[in-house]
């Protein structure tokens, strides 16, 4: 019987703000980046915001995930708080990983968040093996694996659908198609583009989902995860999305218009959800307010969290580089 | 390898052969063996170890070429 | 054809400027020659090497392709041999770990597996090294990796002008040659004399004479090496530091002859320690110098760890000018 | 009054050029307005504002190279601007030296060249103090104990030889061979023309490292002509001759600046050319590079002595007790040679055998010369 998602005026309240919180988070990472408080690669998620929460919001604490270098979007909507991954891009011990991975390289182990990485196509054999130590165990859980366009052009993607469908492995493969792998726009890479079509190549269900619509998004993502739970197969679930702003913290876009950005800035999935909800009544200007108030404070909570952090001792720079046992 | 850097490398595989001799009052023109009573094991030393040090093949008919300072040095810079 | 007398003054431009325009000599002077790699074309360059290029010259000539190192590395191979000289760009030594297997079991192979009837005249230019707070994955230094394969030249331009004129005859070299260019060498501003029309890509060079210790360094090192030879003048050491521009095969008869005179030597990688590069310089000087050495031969390298991304723990785990200097210091005045 | 700075917009992004303002003095501008583009090497990119205000002045020109945080612009309006991160000054960690072992009671620290020049000098090692790393003597010090010692000439001791020494050792020997000895010599001058055309074919198509010296071929045929001739491969001790245990051939070394060693070849007839050619090279580095220990030198059961291609033509050794015999080569030299009744120019090569008449007769000496020219006629065979 799968779960309906009930659209009730809390539930898409919650979508609402979950997704606002995700917005609001990137400008700010965006503004202290060119005051240099943050450093190194930083890749925003602005305009993919409904692929996160609305596959986030259908899985179970006891799920893992693995997530890519454009990650803040998922380690917010799993619930890793702001301060913690506002002092990791500030390089702060108080960060997530100890200010050591960065904006790319966020870790959790309370959420089984299984980091960032940054190596496109690097995570999704680790999500095959995760979803094999789960089903080895006898854990009732699946794994989540998030990656752009760009990885299905990787050896990684083929390898790992194929693992994953031959053994029978509970892991939703979320591609977050944003039409362009940095300066490479999808037509360009892929014969075919029609990302969740490849899946049939492994025998795997899949589905593609307008990525711009939180609550299409969830639906489908719902009744994936549910199929994966009943029958212990992978899932491809292609989300067709978009990334308002350059790839990463250098990129003039010499390869896409501003045209081009403003026609899907006009499906901005947080003013649809934001629109459709006053349309309805579901939602008053003061609420709104209210949703927005709550976030700055949360955010400038995190930026003073973070600039009252402090450096990791020198001294302590090789620790952890070989384990004396493994956490439990 | 320049002339320069070839009269170091002639030099050190001597000074290993011939490690009393003095090398800065060497003639350029003056015959290695006589000069530095090499015989003909010390002699196809110096020719081995200039082939390992510098990857130039040195067939036996080039041998008189190398019997001086200056010719061994325009050898391996030819 | 001797060089024509050059009135006209050194120019002075990026070692990215001299990158792009040794690409872009290479393409119009032989049609054969042609650059891929990610992003290299209407991204211009992750790095912005390429910006413009496949505006003048096409995008059959500049040609950019989907994320599949391992897939457009072994095309290059592939084309090589079918008669063409392909540059390929990896965007960064980490991502080439993608493609190592077609690096190491093809590229360096081929040509002695099948007995000397193919070559595999390749080049591939990828970017390395630390510094820019990018933390573990995209930090690595892995050129010393790449110098232990045979089959393979591994060329590390340091200057503006090996920069600008390593890429001509590693081109026209019938073996794959991997040509590394640091990070944070790109925005360096540099000299390029006009009347230099090549260089040899054989060859150390000695960047700076002296005759106290050898500092033997590469790359992205070579100028804090510099910066450290200038720390120790102050002290009255001189310091000879050498470029080794080639880390395969490795040129030791230049490092025997300064490490002879100045009977000092330290060695900076900022690969680790272990199994480094500079691991099998310092081997070979004890094995062909020994005799001649008057202190320890000493490494500094980047510590044993993940690059971490918080800038002042970055800083601690690469080399440093500073560090540089102490080391050479304790085998000049002892104690 | 707040400051709108030149934003950093990559992390290797050093300066920027201002290419076009959007907004002129007085403008109001809103958190989130582009107001400015900046050229970087990457290409043009839209500068956003974080403050809400009105601008009051446009400090860099269009077309200015600033670098990333200089100040482009006022703003009249509320101070909600980000100080601007001050770089951190990480402590400079100490060099981590490996610690060097402590010195041995009683054998201090030496640097190589430094060892080296000592042994030169007879230098003794115990009255210096090191001054280098690790408190090692180094080249200076011994150089200053040099030129301290050099007025009491110390005689130049080789390590590990004392040439001194040496020179007693063989003056004992040879008087003592000529005391007791009564040896009777033979000689057999030998066409060379085989050996050294096989020589030369085989180095032809081989690297200097594994080239062969005819002083090797000799070798080979000598102890293969000696294994057939057991009487003169031994010693004589006591009155009577005891066989060697195996064909063990010294190969006389001369040591430069003087001094003579006669390492042996184990087993030299089951040896191969280039085993030979090896062993002898070897043991010749080492000899001459102050390598082998007298310790080192294993007794031969014959010894063989080259003048080599710079020597006199022909040989006479003196047998070396307790040793029965001693074979000669001398010099290669070009004579006239008589070829099927023609005469016609040769390389030829005398060997010569001095032999413990005790022990021999003439004719077995003679059928070991025989034998080595025999050899070496067929030396495609050795």
């Amino acid at each position: 019987m799968t779960e309906k998602v009930h659209l009730d005026h809390a539930h898409l309240r919650h979508l609402l703000t979950a997704m606002l919180r995700i917005r609001r988070f990137e400008e700010k990472c965006f503004e202290l980046y060119q005051s240099e408080k943050i450093r190194g690669f930083m890749h925003l998620y602005d305009g993919e915001e409904a692929v996160s929460v609305g596959v986030i919001e259908a899985l179970r604490p006891e799920d893992a995930i693995v997530a890519t270098y454009r990650e803040h979007g998922q380690a917010l909507a799993r619930g890793i708080g702001m301060n913690a991954l506002m002092a990791e891009l500030y390089g702060k011990q108080e960060g997530c990983c100890r200010g050591r991975g960065g904006s790319m390289h966020v870790f959790d182990r309370a959420t089984r968040f299984y980091g960032g990485n940054a190596i496109v196509g690097g995570g999704l054999p680790l999500a095959v093996g995760s979803a094999l130590g789960d089903k080895i165990l006898g854990r009732n859980a699946i794994t989540a694996c998030f990656f752009g366009d760009g990885a299905v052009d990787e050896g990684s993607f083929h390898e790992s659908m194929n693992l994953a469908a031959l053994w029978k492995l509970p892991v939703l493969f979320v591609c977050e198609n944003n039409l362009y792998a940095m300066g490479m726009a999808l037509e360009r890479a892929e014969a075919e583009t029609r990302i969740a079509v490849k899946a049939a190549a492994y025998r795997v269900a899949s589905e593609a989902v307008d990525g711009m619509n939180v609550v299409a998004v969830e639906v489908a993502a719902k009744r994936a995860i549910d199929e994966i739970r009943r029958a212990s197969e992978p899932f491809l679930l292609e989300c067709r999305t978009y990334r308002f702003r350059a790839h990463s913290m250098f990129d003039a876009q010499l390869y896409r218009s501003k045209a081009e950005i403003e026609t899907w800035r006009a499906k901005d999935p947080v003013m649809q959800l934001r629109s459709w909800l006053e349309q309805t009544g579901l939602l008053h200007a003061d609420e709104i307010d209210h949703i927005e108030g709550e976030i700055a404070a949360e955010v400038d909570a995190a930026v003073a969290f973070a600039e009252a952090g402090t450096w990791e001792p020198v001294e302590d720079l090789e620790r952890f580089t070989t384990m004396d046992r493994v956490p439990q | 390898m320049n002339a320069g850097e070839a009269r170091t490398l002639i030099v050190d595989v001597l000074a290993s052969i011939a490690p009393e001799a003095d090398f800065d009052r060497l003639p350029g023109g003056a015959v290695l063996r006589d000069e530095l009573d090499l015989d003909s094991m010390d002699f196809l030393n110096f020719i081995t170890f200039l082939h390992q040090k510098s990857g130039i093949d040195i067939p036996e008919a080039d041998y008189p070429k190398l019997s001086t300072l200056d010719g061994a040095v325009s050898y391996l810079t030819r | 054809m001797s060089a024509p007398a050059s009135t006209t003054a050194a120019v002075r431009m990026t070692y990215r400027e001299a990158c792009k325009q040794a690409i872009r000599a290479a393409i119009l002077a032989d049609p054969r020659v042609f650059l891929m790699g990610e992003d290299v074309a209407r991204y211009g360059g992750c790095y912005a090497v390429t910006k413009g290029l496949a505006t003048e010259l096409g995008e059959e000539r500049i040609r950019d392709t989907p994320l599949s190192e391992n897939g457009f590395v072994g095309a290059g191979i592939g084309a090589a041999i079918a008669g063409l000289r392909p540059i390929v760009e990896i965007m960064t030594v980490n991502f080439s770990l993608l493609a190592l297997d077609q690096i190491v079991n093809s590229a360096a192979t081929i040509s002695h597996m099948s007995g000397g009837q193919f070559a595999v005249p390749l080049v591939i230019r990828m970017a390395t090294g630390g510094g820019l707070q990018l933390a573990a994955q995209h930090s690595h230094s892995l050129e010393g990796l790449y110098a232990h394969i045979p089959g393979l030249r591994v060329l590390t331009p340091a200057t503006v002008e090996d920069a600008r004129h390593m890429l001509q005859p590693a081109i026209e070299d019938p073996n794959p040659v991997l040509i590394f260019e640091h990070v944070m060498l790109y925005n360096r501003e540099g000299e390029l004399d006009p009347s230099v029309t090549g260089v040899d890509i054989v060859s150390a060079k000695i960047r700076r004479p002296g005759r106290d210790v050898t500092l033997v360094a590469y790359g992205g090192m070579l100028f804090k090496t510099l910066e450290a030879a200038a720390l120790l003048q102050v002290e009255g050491i001189e310091a000879e530091v050498i470029d080794l521009r080639v880390l395969r095969p490795l040129d030791m008869p230049t490092i025997l002859g300064s490490v002879r005179r100045t009977r000092r030597v330290v060695i900076v990688d900022e690969g680790w320690r272990s199994g480094s590069l500079s691991a099998e310089i310092a081997a070979r000087i004890a094995e062909e110098a020994f005799f001649e050495l008057d202190a320890p031969i000493r490494r500094v390298c980047s510590r044993e760890v993940p690059i971490p991304y918080a800038a002042h723990l970055e800083k601690a785990a690469l080399p440093q000018a500073a560090t540089i200097a102490a080391t050479a210091r304790t085998l000049v005045k002892g104690g | 009054m707040t400051d709108f700075r030149m934003p950093s917009l990559g992390a290797d992004m050093e300066a920027g050029t201002l290419v076009e303002w959007l907004v002129r003095p007085g403008d109001r501008v809103k958190r989130g307005n582009v107001v400015a583009v900046v050229e970087t090497q990457k290409g043009a990119i839209d500068i956003e504002i974080f403050n809400d205000g009105v601008v009051s002045e446009l400090v860099v020109p269009v077309g200015g190279r600033v670098p990333v945080g200089t100040v482009l612009a006022r703003l009249a309006g509320p101070v909600t601007e980000p100080a601007m991160a001050p770089p951190q000054a990480a402590p400079v960690t100490p060099p981590p030296i490996p610690a060097a072992p402590a010195a041995v009671a009683g054998r201090p620290h030496i640097t190589p060249v430094a060892r080296r020049l000592a042994g030169e000098h007879g230098i003794d090692l115990q009255r210096l103090t090191g001054t280098g790393p690790d408190n090692a003597i180094t080249l200076a010090d011994v150089q200053a104990a040099v030129s301290s010692v050099a007025s009491g000439a110390t005689p130049r001791r080789r390590a590990g030889f004392d040439p001194a020494a040496m020179r007693q050792a063989i003056a004992a020997a040879m008087t003592r061979s000529k005391r007791e000895i009564p040896h009777y010599y033979l000689s057999q001058t030998i066409d060379v023309s085989n050996a050294l055309a096989r020589i030369e074919r085989l180095n032809r198509e081989r690297p200097p490292p594994e080239r062969i010296l005819p002083a090797a071929l000799f070798l080979r045929a000598i102890a293969l002509a000696v294994a057939k001739t057991p009487e003169l491969n031994g010693f004589w001790e006591e009155g009577r001759f005891r066989p060697g245990d195996g064909v063990h051939i010294g190969w006389a070394t001369a040591l430069r600046g003087g001094g003579l060693l006669a390492p042996a070849i184990r087993d030299a007839n089951h040896r191969s050319l280039e085993e030979l050619m090896a062993s002898m090279r070897d043991l010749v580095l080492r000899a001459r590079g102050s390598g082998l220990r007298s310790s080192e030198l294993s007794d031969p059961t014959i010894t063989v002595t080259s003048l080599g291609d710079r020597g006199a033509e022909t040989v006479f050794p003196i047998i070396y007790p307790p040793q029965v015999a001693m074979v000669g080569i001398g010099r290669i030299v070009t004579r006239p040679w008589v070829v099927n009744g023609a005469i016609e120019p040769r390389p030829v090569v005398t060997l010569t055998l001095a032999a413990d008449h005790r022990a021999s007769d003439g004719h077995r000496g003679g059928l070991l010369l025989v034998e080595i020219d025999r050899l070496l006629q067929e030396a495609d065979t050795l």
